[in-house]
């Protein structure tokens, strides 16, 4: 099969779920529909398999396959097809879409069986992949821009999936919203793009990207990347827009799992990716993404120690990996960036999967301290969790610690890197141990806390299956991206992953290319691994050892944890401060606009003209000889003008 | 034999011709016409004959009057000049053909009206046919004359007939009082008229505007004040006349007072020849001078306008909203006078004046006639809010009147809009943008109230219905009058075209 | 222009100021005096003070049909009185008085 | 001051105090004999301006028949001094007699200036020296009035007739068909 | 003869309707017509030639000789789209208010076809004074369709709708009176109001001072149009007119007899008055942002659903002037399909709310909730249209405010950085109200009435209009090609704009 009939499959295939369950919405045949859009799903895996192995088949430049099926949108020189590419990151990403899309399929099917709007579920998750994978997909950045709001418009279905909660509704309204206002950068970001390059194809930007770094403090290019960042900044959950990330946590757990953990919120980190040479132009830029990247990290990390329900633990744990995602990119490791994307994927997509399972288990509840000792119903949930706990904070050699170290070293070593970047990195890296452990000592470790009536059981085979699928990954996943000093100690290990992506990413443009010592890349990759199970060791203490302990340091806390407790008060912010003043804003311009200007001046002037009518009926006030006055002064008047004008 | 001699002395002097004698056949007919029933009545031993023969002699009459007035009138585009009779008295050219034939055919309708109105059916009903054909007669003097004094004979004619007709309506009281008012204001005006006449006559020495004007445009240039200011007197003589603010005073009253189908006639024949006669003193080419005049006339208008739209949006009372926006119509129309008066080929101009009076007077009489079939007896005086419900009632007469009220709010593709068209373009043509301007605002004005019927027919509940006695003819006319609102809406261009032709 | 006495000299213009003071008298009535029949006599004074002023001009000019014209100015306003006594004496009929102020229905 | 001065004088002055016991009388029978004064006076001014017939059918028309009229209405009316002859309103009256006075100036002014700055459409300022004789003589007044003005003239009787049939008319009316049932 | 035959179909059929002598079977009759007038149009559209600027199918006789007025029918790229979107609306409306509208229903279709007819020969027209004609005829139906079959208010606002409109429209009349006036200079002595000769007239122009004959008449046009559009601040008659008018009523106002506005714009303004067009852009691009910002924020806090849409029309009505003053290819690209887009989902908006007010006769947002548990499929049809609403891609939506949004910010890139604001404030009003209307708990009214899904009625009202919004959002190519030739035309020739005519049976046709 040629790539075109592949690609297409691959985007279809989901599509055609989508629509077979999207019809049949009201059957609650949870294995027919879970059958048929997780098959659906597996196809486009399929496809994507093939076309990875297809590209493994070139040469290393010539790996770009595209496929235009039609033109969309062609206005004078703005000419957008429907055209898609596979090359070698996008071919990762549908990997990733598809593989882990399909495991949460099948996830779903145990997770949702008991839901009347089941197929509607999986329609929304089939409608899901088929946007993400546009968005990845899309050649140009209008295409990926349909993705990108198309994925915004199946968050906020599945958010609200139980929409007779109004609070989950209100939490996808919330999701899209936010994402809006990143998107209306975004689209600003298009038209200077265009309006720059007379383009918006991204493999045409790529090439017509300056040669030279832009000049002055904020340029045309640097500009047009900051508002993508800030869309960016939208769907990936971070400063200042990562608010509708944990309340997104309203849908069902699978939901979180693919959308929310391992996909849709990386969109960001793969847009600038895709763009990287633009964004290497604009260091500024670059450093804003970085900032923001490394103060999401700690941002969100803070907040995940005080968390009490699941997955907004795991939520504020996503938020905190995206942001070192954008450390990552933001300090020019496109490639670590994408690495950590991948393993992330994997291993929190593995958590939220487990998490599903413990809900599953205790009967929809989610409150960690209504948990603990659960490792014995759980054991195979329990087994995964353990794995993905053991990659997320960085225990070589699960995923997370290779991808983790080469965003820290690359922090520190980077050209654009800082040493703040990276303590902030170790930081965080810390807390996540904490936090980690934390949650996993609450959830499955020490006394049952589980209320009596429930008798907490191992999911079903068809949920256990993906999460030992993705437990395997989360320990092997890492391995594809070796450090070089490990490669090296390791007897010539390459770094595949490196070496895959180098075609598509752009060198660092630096005259100041400092020179960096294996020694202090074993130093630095020592004391954070060091630092973070420190960190994950006094937790297992706190919450598992020394029970009380943490209450107390709670209290100690004091106003600090208060804060924390409640996230730092952003939202209660957002609301006093923007959102409240908007809305009375607009309700006094209605009133005072509408009502009291407009309507008041027409109303005025209907006032004056009935005005002059009452003043003309007074005068016609019946009397014969008031009105033989006006003759004789109209006649007056007149034969004055008639002299003097 | 010295009697003898002066006699045919005098009789050569005379010298009434045949040509004379025909070109005032309409006239004629519309005298003798006017007897017959009056005769008949008298022959009958005072006892009213049938009302429907009576009326149809008057049909009759006038649609002679109306055919001599086609065959007669307006032939003189020919090179044998403007065919002019009894020493250059009255002139018989286009313009007096169509204002002839407008005034005779509305005042048809108006006698349709009478003939089943509460307040002018029954009994006196050939006198009034009698007082409404000389008046009638009278418009059509008004509207051919040339020559002042002759003008006003026919506006005397036209207004005592007619003060008469006002006080025979059936009602008792409320008509007397409007009558009186009408009186006595016209003869006021009258005399203020007349002394503009003698002005004249003082600084010029004739009082036929044919010669007149001939020296006029020296005496402006000297700026003659007794010839401006008689001229003046003469000009708001019939601003009184065609009711133009400030001399509008009696026209609500009167209006409201007069029975519903004298108050059409006076709104619209009575009007129409009004304006003819006014037209015909400004059309004159004298005057093109006369900045001052103008600018009056102008401001009169803008007057005019003004008062009777907003005058007319505080009215409750159906009648006298119409009363209302005929004054505003006046004010409309004054602009296209202004226009013929300014303009150095006056015939696009005046062609505008004359074709807006045809689509006014049709509107107006169709709304008179509706209202008048509403009124349930002499005393009934229809409140707008009583209009509640006529389209349930009957749809046919709803829309009939809803495509009056259109037109007479210019909306196309009705009549009226076309009227305005033509009217302001012409205006437009002589740099009167500002006076269209007013005009425009004040459309909207207009159609403000006339929107108002059309809302309580079809949008309020009531039980709004057409009185129980008969209707029949006037339902026809109603329904003649709107078909030629929509049909000469649309084929305008061609009528105007003729109407245009034989006035240059 | 010519020194004249005013008082001794009699000229058209003396006629013609008569005339304009009758017609403003004339009119001062119809605007003040409300009995309806003094409002015609009132009217009648401006009519004749428009006659007086035609058969100054006829004078003045040496021709007739200023003259025939307040022949025909007379007819009318004999015509005029006539119409309105009638209606005088019709609306006397309903009203039973003749102060104008009575006839203040029609208003508004 | 010759004869002719002073009986323009007199006239005048009859005419005018005529005039204003029309106006000023309360009592509506003294007005209709002042209209008698100044109607006759008025005749004489038409005498001294050799309107020879024009005076005999005002004293005919006017003094005679109108007048006759008049009286004869009042006499219907039996109307005694009236207690609101004049119209209210201080502002009011203001208004109408000094617009009245106004244009009573205007038309004075008018006359004045027109008469002189006019000279030379042939006129002089004297009456007497002007008086031509053909002015009043009734032949030409009769030719010019069947001659020129035939159709007026025919129209005057059309004219009469309405008035006589509209007056006996509106004076038989009964009124209101209601008054019938 | 073909655009002859399309505009006066709809009378035919509107007499036939009122000679009809059954009553119950009228609604199938007017369905009937309005869906041959859809077939005429669609013939129409086949035998159009996209690929010409010219005015096409021109017809062209004289009406009114004395002032060049004449019966001057044509078509080009910029009407083509607006009159099929008049033909496709008219049959969708017509069934949609198979049990809303159930008194007087012969008038009321009568009246609809009557509105039909003047719609399109506004679009159609190509003599001033015929222009006009169709322009305020429009005012009649729709004054009676509001007047007598709307809500509770219904005289405040079709009256408030009536002069509103009229008082704008009155002095483009007389600006048309005064270049007709103008036209002599062009024709060699005698007038016309042939747009063609209109646009030949080189109308002077001085910067900077407003007096000149040109600005004076640019601002004559632009205040009717601005009024028909509605642009910020004379939107204020939109609300009202739209919450009162019977869903139909709505329906056409917002899909149809808005764009007459925007059509004015793009067919009298922009090429009679270029200058001054280019000079005052400012002015109403800056109205047209106020327009977008200040509907979208006032429609967040109405307590209506249907004064919610009718703000979010002033929004979207607001890129539309924006995207027409930015002069540029994508400006008016886009400003023309987001008139056939806010026709399609502002029309499916209206019809959808007309459906729930069938069934609870209540539009309060606060008294709903829950919906989406008890109505699904409706459910699914309303947020399909809003996605088209608020502009989610491969909706209609998209392209159009996309393509406006790029030229404003090619005119000036702070136009397009305040427009956008638009898209984030338009999913905010929308959500909310899907939020309170559709999630949550079951609300009062919802729980009170026993609440039937879509019926196969309906369904079929809804299915064309949801198709259009895929279709048009996903090959737009297929609607633009018909109009770009025209506008690019237009671009290129801004300060000399001209049309030729091709005319498929004229013998008479002069040039």
């Amino acid at each position: 099969m040629s790539h075109q009939v592949l690609i297409a499959i691959l985007l279809l295939s989901p599509l055609v779920g989508f629509i077979i369950n999207g019809i049949r919405f009201r059957s609650a045949n949870y294995l027919l529909a879970g059958s048929i859009a997780t098959g659906a799903v597996a196809v486009s895996f399929a496809c994507a398999v093939m076309l990875f192995v297809e590209l493994l088949g070139l040469p290393a430049e010539q790996r770009r396959l595209t496929v235009s099926f039609f033109e969309w949108i062609a206005i004078g020189n703005f000419k957008v097809n429907a055209g898609f590419v596979v090359d070698q990151i996008s071919s990762i990403m549908i990997l990733i879409i598809t593989g882990v899309g399909a495991l949460i399929h099948l996830f779903s099917i145990g997770y949702m069986h008991h839901d009347k709007g089941v197929t509607k579920y999986f329609s929304y998750l089939n409608f899901f992949l088929f946007n993400m994978l546009i968005l990845v997909l899309g050649d140009s950045l209008l295409t990926m821009f349909v993705g990108w709001e198309g994925v915004g418009l199946c968050s906020y279905l599945l958010i609200g999936f139980w929409f007779s909660d109004s609070a989950k509704a209100a939490a996808g309204m919330k999701a899209f919203i936010t994402n809006r206002i990143g998107d209306a950068a975004f689209l600003i970001g298009i038209f200077i793009l265009f309006t720059t390059f007379g383009t918006v194809n991204l493999h045409e930007l790529n090439a017509l990207a300056p040669a030279a770094l832009e000049a002055g403090w904020l340029g045309t290019v640097g500009l047009a990347t900051l508002m993508l960042f800030i869309g960016a900044t939208g769907k990936s959950a971070q400063i200042p827009l990562y608010v509708w990330l944990p309340d997104a946590m309203a849908g069902p757990t699978p939901v979180s799992a693919l959308i929310h953990a391992a996909t849709m919120v990386t969109a960001g980190v793969y847009m600038i990716v895709r763009l990287n040479p633009l964004f290497v132009m604009a260091p500024n830029t670059m450093m804003v993404v970085a900032i923001v990247g490394a103060a999401t990290a700690l941002l969100a990390a803070t907040i995940g120690l005080t968390q009490t329900d699941i997955k907004k633990v795991l939520a504020y744990s996503t938020v905190s990996q995206l942001g070192y995602m954008f450390l990552a990119v933001g300090v020019g490791a496109f490639g670590a960036g994408m690495f950590h994307l991948m393993t992330h994927a994997f291993f929190k997509a593995l958590m939220f999967l487990g998490a599903g399972s413990v809900i599953h288990a205790v009967h929809e509840e989610q409150d960690i301290q209504k948990m603990g000792g659960l490792k014995k119903y759980l054991p195979i949930t329990h087994l995964t969790f353990v794995l993905g706990w053991l990659a997320i904070i960085g225990m070589p050699p699960f995923a997370g610690f290779f991808s983790k170290d080469e965003i820290l070293w690359q922090a520190y070593s980077s050209p654009r890197g800082h040493m703040l970047l990276w303590a902030a990195g170790v930081i965080g890296a810390m807390l996540t141990a904490f936090y980690m452990t934390r949650l996993l000592a609450l959830t499955f470790w020490g006394k049952s806390r589980v209320d009596k009536k429930i008798h907490p059981h191992e999911s079903p085979f068809v949920m256990t299956i993906p999460l030992m699928v993705l437990g395997l990954l989360s320990v092997v996943g890492g391995w594809v991206g070796i450090p070089h000093v490990i490669g090296e100690f390791l007897g010539h290990v390459p770094n595949y992953w490196e070496s895959w992506l180098a075609p598509l990413i752009t060198k660092l443009p630096s005259a100041t290319m400092t020179a960096h010592s294996a020694t202090e890349e074993w130093i630095l990759m020592g004391s954070s691994v060091t630092l973070a199970a420190i960190s994950a060791v006094a937790a297992y203490i706190i919450y598992v050892k020394k029970e009380g302990v943490a209450a107390k340091i709670a209290q100690a806390a004091g106003p600090v944890y208060k804060a924390v407790d409640n996230k730092y008060f952003v939202d209660e912010a957002y609301f006093a401060g923007i959102i409240n003043p908007l809305l009375q804003a607009s309700y006094n311009l209605w009133q005072y606009v509408d009502v009291n200007v407009v309507d008041k001046a027409t109303y005025k002037i209907t006032e004056i003209v009935r005005g002059g009518g009452f003043i003309v009926r007074s005068l016609q006030n019946g009397n014969m000889q008031q009105y033989a006055m006006y003759v004789v002064i109209g006649v007056v008047v007149a034969l004055s003008y008639m002299l003097v004008g | 034999m010295n009697l003898v001699s002066s006699i045919t002395s005098a009789v050569s002097g005379v010298s009434v011709g045949l040509t004379d004698i025909l070109l005032v056949s309409p006239m004629i007919i519309l005298f003798l016409f006017s007897l017959l029933p009056l005769t008949i009545k008298v022959l009958r031993g005072n006892k009213e004959q049938q009302p429907v023969a009576t009326l149809m002699e008057a049909l009759i009459g006038l649609a002679l009057t109306a055919t001599l007035l086609i065959i007669f009138s307006g032939s003189g585009s020919s090179e044998a000049g403007v065919p002019t009779a009894f020493n250059g008295q009255l002139i018989f050219d286009g313009l007096t053909m169509w204002m002839g034939l407008i005034t005779v055919t509305i005042g048809a309708g108006a006698m349709i009206m009478m003939f089943e109105n509460p307040s002018t059916r029954g009994p006196q009903f050939s006198e009034l046919i009698f007082l409404t054909m000389n008046s009638l007669l009278g418009a059509l003097v008004l509207i051919s004359a040339v020559n002042l004094i002759t003008v006003f004979i026919g506006l005397e004619l036209m207004s005592l007939s007619l003060y008469l007709m006002i006080a025979m309506s059936h009602e008792q009281k409320i008509s007397k009082e409007a009558a009186i008012k009408y009186f006595v204001l016209g003869s006021f005006a009258s005399a203020i008229f007349l002394y503009g006449v003698s002005f004249i006559y003082g600084s010029t020495g004739t009082v036929s505007t044919l010669d007149l004007m001939k020296n006029a445009e020296v005496l402006l240039k000297n700026s003659n004040h007794l010839f401006l200011f008689g001229f003046l007197f003469v000009v708001l003589g019939f601003c009184f006349k065609v009711s133009i603010a400030p001399f509008h005073a009696w026209t609500p009253d009167v209006y409201q007072g007069a029975a519903t189908p004298v108050t059409s006639f006076m709104a619209t024949a009575i009007k129409t020849a009004s304006f003819a006669a006014f037209l015909r003193i400004i059309a004159s080419k004298g005057l093109i001078g006369s900045e001052n005049l103008f600018s009056i006339l102008q401001w009169l208008a803008v007057i005019t306008m003004t008062v009777g739209n907003v005058a007319a949006l505080v009215q409750n009372n159906f009648k006298r909203t119409l009363a209302y926006s005929s004054i505003a119509h006046s004010g409309y129309v004054l602009i296209g006078v202004i226009a013929v008066g300014i303009s150095q080929s006056s015939a696009f101009a005046a062609a505008g004046v004359v074709f807006y009076l045809l689509t006014y007077s049709l509107m107006t009489m169709g709304a008179f006639a509706v209202l008048s079939m509403i009124e349930k007896n002499e005393n009934n005086f229809v409140q707008i809010d009583e209009l509640a419900g006529l389209a349930k009632q009957k749809p046919g007469l709803a829309l009939c009147l809803s495509i009056f009220l259109l037109s007479l709010a210019g909306l196309p593709p009705a009549l009226g809009f076309f009227g305005k068209l033509y009217l302001f373009s012409a205006a437009v043509n002589e740099g009167l943008l500002w006076l269209v301007l007013w005009g425009v605002i004040n459309s909207v004005l207009g159609a403000y109230y006339y929107l108002r019927p059309i809302v309580m027919m079809y949008m309020r509940d009531g039980s709004c219905n057409t009185s129980e006695s008969g209707s029949f003819a006037t339902t026809c006319m109603v329904v003649v009058s709107a078909i030629l609102i929509v049909v000469l809406g649309l084929t305008s261009g061609p009528l105007f075209s003729m109407i245009e032709l034989s006035l240059g | 222009m010519i020194e004249t006495n005013i008082f001794t000299e009699i000229t058209a213009n003396h006629y013609l100021i008569l005339s304009a003071v009758l017609f403003s008298i004339g009119m001062a009535g119809v605007l003040v005096r409300r009995n309806i029949i003094v409002l015609f006599m009132s009217i009648e004074l401006m009519l004749n003070a428009v006659n007086i002023s035609f058969v100054t001009f006829s004078h003045y000019f040496g021709k007739v049909d200023g003259q025939v014209m307040v022949f025909f100015v007379m007819t009318i306003a004999a015509a005029e009185a006539a119409v309105g006594l009638a209606l005088a004496v019709a609306i006397f009929k309903r009203f039973k008085e003749v102060n104008i102020r009575f006839f203040e229905h029609l208003k508004g | 001051m010759t004869a002719d001065t002073f009986l323009f004088w007199f006239l005048a002055f009859a005419i005018i105090a005529g005039a204003l016991g029309v106006v000023l009388m309360t009592n509506p029978i003294h007005s209709a004999l002042g209209l008698v004064l100044t109607m006759v006076s008025v005749a004489a001014i038409f005498v001294t301006l050799q309107a020879y017939f024009l005076a005999g059918v005002q004293l005919i028309v006017y003094a005679g028949a109108v007048m006759v009229l008049f009286v004869m209405v009042l006499m219907l009316f039996d109307l005694k001094n009236e207690i609101q002859a004049f119209s209210r309103g201080r502002i009011r009256g203001a208004l109408k007699i000094g617009s009245v006075g106004i244009l009573s100036g205007l038309i004075v002014g008018a006359f004045a200036k027109a008469l002189i700055a006019n000279q030379a459409l042939g006129a002089k300022g004297s009456l007497a020296s002007t008086a031509s004789t053909a002015v009043g003589a009734i032949k030409p007044l009769a030719e010019n009035l069947f001659f020129n003005h035939v159709f007026s003239f025919e129209l005057l009787g059309v004219l009469l007739l309405v008035i006589a049939v509209g007056t006996v008319a509106l004076s038989r009316s009964k009124g209101g068909t209601h008054d019938r049932n | 003869m073909l655009l002859s035959v399309l505009i006066f179909l709809p009378v035919l059929f509107s007499v036939m309707i009122v000679l009809w002598p059954q009553k119950s079977s009228v609604r199938h009759l007017a369905l009937g017509f309005s869906l041959i007038e859809f077939l005429v149009s669609l013939v129409l559209l086949q035998r159009f030639d996209p690929s010409s600027a010219a005015l096409q199918m021109a017809e062209k006789t004289t009406w009114i000789e004395r002032f060049g007025v004449s019966y001057f029918l044509g078509i080009d790229g910029v009407s083509l789209m607006l009159v099929m979107l008049t033909t496709f609306l008219t049959p969708i409306v017509i069934l949609a208010s198979w049990k809303s509208i159930d008194e007087k229903i012969k008038g009321f279709h009568a009246a609809l076809f009557i509105l039909q007819t003047a719609m399109l020969g506004s679009f159609l027209a190509m003599d001033a004074i015929l222009f006009y004609v169709f322009w305020e005829l429009s005012l009649v139906p729709m004054y009676f369709i509001i007047g007598i079959w709307g809500g509770s208010r219904k005289i405040y606002a079709t009256i408030k709708f009536f002069i509103y409109t009229m008082a704008g429209s009155l002095l483009m009349l007389l600006a048309i009176i005064f270049m007709i006036n103008l036209t002599p200079e062009v024709t060699g002595g005698a007038m016309s109001a042939s747009l063609l000769d209109f646009y030949k007239l080189k109308i002077p122009f001085i910067a900077g001072d407003f007096f000149t004959t040109q600005t004076l008449l640019f601002f004559a046009f632009a205040l009717a149009f601005a009024i028909k559009v509605p642009m910020f601040p004379l939107h204020t008659w939109l609300p009202d007119a739209h919450v009162e008018a019977p869903t139909p009523g709505s329906v056409i106002l917002a899909g149809v007899m808005l764009k007459m506005g925007t059509y004015g714009f793009l067919r009298w303004v922009i090429p009679l008055f270029p200058d001054a067009t280019e000079h005052y852009a400012w002015v109403f691009i800056a109205a047209g942002i106020i327009g977008i910002v200040y509907g979208a924020l006032v429609a967040m806090v109405q307590p209506d659903v249907k004064k919610l849409v009718a703000y979010s029309s002033v929004s979207h009505m607001g890129y539309i002037v924006v995207g027409l003053f930015t002069m540029n290819a994508y400006g008016l690209n886009g400003a023309l399909y987001q008139m056939l887009n806010h026709g399609i989902s502002t029309g499916a908006l209206f019809i959808l709310i007309g459906m729930l007010y069938e069934r609870t006769h209540s539009r309060e947002i606060s008294k709903y909730g829950g919906l989406a548990s008890a109505l699904p499929l409706y459910t699914i049809a309303f947020i399909i249209v809003t996605m088209s609403s608020i502009a989610v891609p491969l909706t209609n939506g998209f392209i159009g405010e996309f393509l406006i949004l790029l030229g404003a910010y090619q005119y000036a890139p702070a136009v397009a950085a305040i427009s956008v604001s638009g898209v984030v404030l338009g999913a905010a009003y929308m959500l909310w109200m899907v939020k309170k209307v559709f999630f949550g708990p079951k609300g009062e009214l919802v729980r009170a009435h026993p609440l039937q899904d879509l019926n196969i009625r309906e369904l079929a009202v809804l299915a064309p209009m949801l198709i259009m919004i895929f279709w048009m959002g996903l090959f737009p190519g297929h609607f633009m090609s018909f109009s770009t030739t025209s506008i690019d035309h237009l671009i290129k020739n801004k300060h000399n704009y001209s049309l030729a005519v091709v005319s498929t049976s004229m013998k008479s046709l002069e040039k």
